[in-house]
């Protein structure tokens, strides 16, 4: 009855893909098949990704329940607008990433164990982004987790990249176990994990209040419940997305991991915790559910810690002396502005400005894209610019050595015009939403801390400019290194940009359905409404 | 014309290009000397001092900001660079527990405010 | 205190609150170990307890039906072949709830993964800095 | 919107408001403020060409521009700075289009962020660009210099516009909302109101603190160490691409009296009926803020970089804030 179908199909397939590798990895020895094997897969998964998204774009939210179990009983893959939407990005990002490693691994031998991860780390993101279930996101950000620990102590003897994993994994594995003890909070309250199951228990909780082995108790009640699960799962993402005060891990672990993996980390996984976020206070603790004033404090707080890490990021890249270092902190700045973006939706703004709400959150989702591909193009770019420069990723190294490669110069032009926000590029036009939702929510002031932070990080943008294009220094050129695959694809990575940025009026329309998709109550309704199609379907299927 | 900010902001990157291709053709028009790269001016202008009085022609890129850095916020990246981002894991701990005990804190509020109205 | 008054308090009632205590008092000890212990190894035996008081707390809401009586819960097997409506009822009513079993089988293979992972770091850390102490562990900073 | 009107908006750039217009405009201001400067100064300042000089920036930026050569240095790109020198020209003429003084102008909702973007980060970005491209110790103090002034000093212009903007559409329910177009139209009646009257003052100080800085005028021009040449970003500047980066700066000085002739002093208000006078009372406003920051320019004495920075937080963006606190009370 339920087949197999793209949605279902991605994860487990690239499951296999990443875990037959090691036992390939015994028995060819041709460094090549496994860069092929790689891109691949990655192309693979890209493909499926976006026909999902397409898929979902054009006929409405998937739900693909696994081995046909309904869906609060076993795992669900729900897509609606949003995670389709990222899975695409993140999928074709990825593959250029893929491709990428092939050049930068061109001389090292263990590929098979690289290219294991790197594709563990691809479930993980498509699985976090994919499910519909909140113990599953918790399986999926462990794997996404352990693999990202994995390739940033990748270099195993080099002291740096050790403590940067043992200083990423540590906590990482608080933040997930605490969102797991959260996870136990809502299992024992409404007797679900599906997601789209606890946003209808949640919405309509104050006319049918669920009836649970421990009602009446401190462990039973919901809005117990809801507060600590919100509380302790709300860190574990910020944790995930690196903002302020969670954000420690970042500058440390995405410079150490080989840059191919720093770009992935820096512009896909903190994604999934903005998503995760997002997910959450809007879909799960919708502004319809019944613990509204708990959720407008978290927003107030994230909007706080939002605008810290925004101008934390922006601050610290002025003093960095490392290239990948600094676009580490970058990240961090960047993903405090999506916050802003996201943290819009306080119940105050959605009653008196729902305009306001939904620029604010469209804003914020097209920031995340914006930065996922300025990212990914400039942490490519730095890897070139290190390769050329003899290995050093000292600022003062690199001395200029874009201005022997104009191609790749013009690459990372494009990305920091990107990540600066200027117009015509896609990153002008995501802070624009963001700074007309709150001048049109009457704050105002929130939009002069963005434009403080857009201020202070040409600082950083303008060092970066300096150090790799125009210093007069002498580095020493890899006459040997050939770059003309990686240019090709940070050249393609920037055109994306320029896309982005071109074709806003039909991006920033399709961000408004996206909005439409999660955020606003006819998308919850959507989102459980299809749940429940499938699991009525799936129920008559059993009687009969 | 009244227009969305998304055109606008299109119409005019449009104008700026166009501008700036305008401007390009009218000054190659109007220049008609060809790029001079004499012995005069191979070297970079220091005020009439030889290069040699350099021990480098280029700033180290963190010198750039000396004055933002030292100048104005001195306490504040002193801050940032020696407290904060230590680099100790400990450290770090402090600022991370306290919004583990903010966000706790938000929900124990939150409780005793539906628990004392009686929910 | 009416919200930590459990339905008919009798010893088993008082025994089940006083679990959920230690296992939340568990919780915050385990995070103090993490954050504040200098040393890596005392951070990941915090971990551990950490994880598997999660762990604990999960077996725990799985118990159906403790608080009330003095039958233990039995295991979730339905040991009849062909059940009526009548034998699942009172099934549901008496069995364990098997989900959050599952759910910390799932969490404690996934634990054992990312703890032997720090430890094999933590490991490598004392080869490369000959400490384990963080204090000494910062080569990366600002 | 049809074909037309883009060739309408197009032709619009290259002449009035356009390239030609902002060149004419430019020139006659860069005349006005070395005359203002030299007299204040008991000089003559220019005097050859045409009446009382007049003419004497267009004689020099033509001289430039069609009689020197271009001479390029051994690391510099000069064909990446004259690429840039366009795209801030692009810019600054972007900018024009978006105030209200010409039948093409353009205008949206939050149209005051398009011209933020595009007056303040593209310009300040290309003259960036300009002066690290052919690097020399100097340019790089200047460009360096430059780039920290500009942190502090677009967020305070930003700022200074946001409270005419907030007070249009709050006080006055204005349409379009945070348009300049609307803050035009709107100004002189912030100023005849008492409770808004303390905000744009306020926010008057600020911007005019805010241009001083962002167009790098004295005090803001500031000498790091003794034996630096004053020139800053333009020391390695020479012929056209000179020519190019003053005609910039002399743009922005422009644009940048304009935009408070406009947003602060209400254009042409009180005639705003006939054509002429109006246009005649825009001119001399703009004559008056010019002749206010020469004024500011030449009694004070230079800054050290530190010292300007904090001049702008304390002159610029304190008042800024305070203003919008009270804007947002009120």
């Amino acid at each position: 009855m339920i087949g197999l179908n793209s949605v279902g199909v991605l994860v487990p397939s690239l499951v296999g893909f990443a875990f037959i590798l090691p036992l390939l990895g015994k028995l060819i020895k041709n460094v090549k098949f496994f860069h092929i094997y790689a891109a691949l897969a990655s192309l693979w998964a890209a493909i499926l990704a976006t026909y999902n998204a397409y898929l979902v774009f054009t006929a409405g939210t998937q739900v693909y329940p696994f081995g046909g179990w309904p869906p609060p009983l076993g795992i669900a893959y729900e897509l609606d607008k949003l995670n389709a939407l990222l899975g695409m990005v993140t999928a074709l990002v990825m593959l250029a990433i893929t491709i990428y490693s092939a050049w930068y691994l061109k001389d090292y031998e263990g590929v098979a164990y690289y290219y294991t991860l790197l594709l563990g780390l691809e479930v993980g993101l498509i699985g976090c982004l994919y499910t519909g279930d909140a113990f599953n996101l918790f399986v999926m950000l462990e794997v996404l987790s352990i693999s990202a620990y994995a390739l940033v102590g990748f270099y195993r003897s080099k002291p740096e990249a050790v403590e940067a994993a043992i200083k990423y994994g540590m906590f990482g594995a608080v933040a997930t176990t605490l969102y797991f003890v959260g996870l136990v909070f809502i299992y024992a309250t409404f007797g679900t994990l599906n997601m789209a199951d606890l946003a209808f228990k949640l919405t309509f909780y104050v006319y049918y209040p669920v009836p649970n082995p421990f009602s009446g108790t401190f462990f039973g009640n919901p809005y117990v419940a809801s507060a600590v699960a919100l509380a302790l799962a709300l860190w574990a993402f910020t944790y995930k997305s690196a903002a302020f005060p969670n954000h420690f891990w970042l500058p440390d672990a995405h410079p150490e991991a080989p840059t191919p993996v720093s770009a992935a980390l820096s512009g896909l996984v903190v994604n999934v915790g903005v998503y995760a976020i997002v997910r959450f206070l809007y879909t799960i603790f919708g502004p319809s559910a019944f613990v509204v004033q708990l959720r407008d404090a978290v927003l107030i707080a994230l909007l706080v810690l939002g605008i810290a890490s925004g101008l934390i990021g922006a601050l610290m890249m002025v003093v960095q002396e490392d290239i990948k270092r600094l676009l580490a902190y970058s990240t961090i700045s960047h993903i405090g502005l999506v916050l802003v973006g996201v943290a819009i939706g306080t119940s105050s703004t959605l009653n008196q400005n729902s305009l306001a709400y939904v620029l604010g959150l469209a804003g914020g989702i097209y920031h995340m894209v914006n930065h996922t591909l300025g990212k990914a193009l400039l942490f490519l770019v730095s890897g070139i610019l290190i390769a050329l420069a003899g290995g050093s990723r000292k600022l003062d190294d690199i001395g200029g050595v874009g201005r022997r490669y104009p191609l790749v110069s013009l690459a990372l032009f494009l990305g920091v015009f990107q990540l600066l926000g200027v117009p015509p590029f896609g990153g002008f036009f995501s802070k624009l939403l963001i700074y007309s939702a709150y001048m049109e929510a009457g704050m105002p002031y929130v939009s002069l801390m963005v434009i403080l932070i857009s201020a202070i990080s040409l600082l950083g943008y303008v060092k970066l400019i300096y150090a790799s294009v125009f210093k007069v220094g002498s580095p020493k050129v890899e006459q040997t290194t050939k770059v003309s695959l990686p240019t090709a694809i940070v050249l393609a990575l920037g055109i994306a940009c320029l896309v982005t940025g071109l074709a806003t009026t039909y991006i920033t329309s399709m961000m408004f359905d996206v909005v439409g998709s999660f955020a606003t109550p006819q998308g919850v309704y959507d989102y459980w409404q299809s749940f429940f199609n499938t699991l009525l379907n799936l129920a008559s299927g059993v009687m009969r | 014309m009244f227009l969305d900010p998304l055109t606008a902001t299109l119409i005019l990157s449009g104008v700026l290009a166009f501008t700036a291709l305008i401007t390009w053709f009218i000054y190659s028009v109007v220049k008609s000397n060809p790029t001079n790269v004499s012995e005069e001016f191979k070297e970079p202008y220091l005020a009439g001092e030889p290069t040699s009085t350099l021990s480098r022609i280029d700033a180290p890129s963190n010198t750039l900001f000396w004055g933002f850095i030292y100048g104005l916020s001195r306490k504040l990246y002193h801050y940032l660079r020696e407290r904060m981002h230590s680099g100790i894991l400990n450290e770090w701990g402090e600022y991370m527990s306290v919004y583990l005990g903010l966000l706790s804190l938000i929900g124990l509020l939150f409780t005793a405010l539906i628990l004392l109205r009686g929910g | 205190m009416r919200f930590l008054k459990v339905r008919n308090m009798d010893i088993n009632g008082f025994l089940f609150v006083f679990m959920l205590s230690t296992i939340m008092l568990n919780l915050v000890i385990s995070l103090y170990g993490v954050f504040a212990r200098p040393s890596l190894i005392k951070k990941i035996i915090a971990l551990t307890i950490l994880s598997d008081s999660g762990n604990v707390l999960a077996i725990a809401v799985g118990f159906r039906d403790w608080p009330s009586g003095w039958s233990p819960s039995t295991p979730p097997v339905l040991n009849v072949t062909s059940p009526k409506a009548s034998d699942v009822v009172s099934f549901a009513r008496v069995a364990v709830d098997p989900l959050p079993q599952a759910l910390v089988l799932t969490a404690v293979v996934i634990g054992l993964a990312v703890m032997l992972f720090l430890v094999f770091l933590t490991l490598q850390i004392y080869r490369l800095y000959g400490t384990t102490d963080v204090r000494k562990v910062a080569k990366l900073k600002g | 919107m049809d074909i037309m009107y883009i060739l309408g908006v197009l032709a619009s750039a290259l002449t009035y408001p356009g390239l030609a217009t902002l060149w004419i405009i430019s020139m006659f201001s860069e005349w006005w403020v070395r005359k203002l400067t030299a007299r204040a100064q008991r000089r003559m300042g220019p005097t050859y060409v045409g009446p009382l000089g007049v003419l004497q920036p267009f004689a020099d930026f033509i001289k430039l521009l069609v009689v020197k050569s271009e001479s390029s240095q051994r690391y510099g790109n000069i064909s990446l700075a004259k690429a840039f020198a366009f795209v801030g020209i692009g810019a600054l003429v972007a900018s024009t289009l978006l105030l209200p003084i010409s039948p093409y102008s353009i205008y949206s909702r939050y149209d005051l962020i398009l011209l933020i973007y595009f007056f303040g980060v593209w310009v300040a970005v290309s003259e960036v660009v300009i002066a690290i491209s052919i690097p020399n110790p100097f340019t790089l103090k200047g460009a360096s210099r430059y780039a920290s002034v500009i942190a502090l000093c677009e967020p305070a212009f930003f700022l200074s516009l946001l409270i005419p903007a907030y007070l249009t559409a709050k006080v006055l329910k204005a349409e379009p909302t945070w348009s300049i177009t609307a803050v035009v139209s709107y100004a002189p009646q912030l100023w005849l109101n008492p409770l808004t009257l303390i905000p744009m003052l306020l926010s008057l100080i600020s911007i005019l603190v805010a241009t001083q800085s962002k167009l790098m005028l004295p005090p803001f021009n500031i000498p790091e160490a003794e034996q630096e040449v004053i020139a800053g970003p333009t020391t390695e500047l020479s012929g056209p691409l000179l020519a190019l980066f003053n005609f910039i700066h002399d743009a922005d000085l422009a644009i940048s009296s304009l935009i408070i002739t406009l947003a602060f002093l209400g254009g042409p208000y009180p005639f705003e009926s006939n054509p002429a006078l109006g246009a005649l009372t825009t001119i001399v406003k703009f004559l008056l803020v010019l002749t206010v920051i020469t004024v500011i320019r030449a009694s004070f004495g230079r800054f050290r970089l530190e010292q300007g920075l904090k001049t702008i937080v304390k002159y610029s963006i304190t008042p800024g804030l305070i203003g919008l606190a009270i804007a947002l009370i009120i």
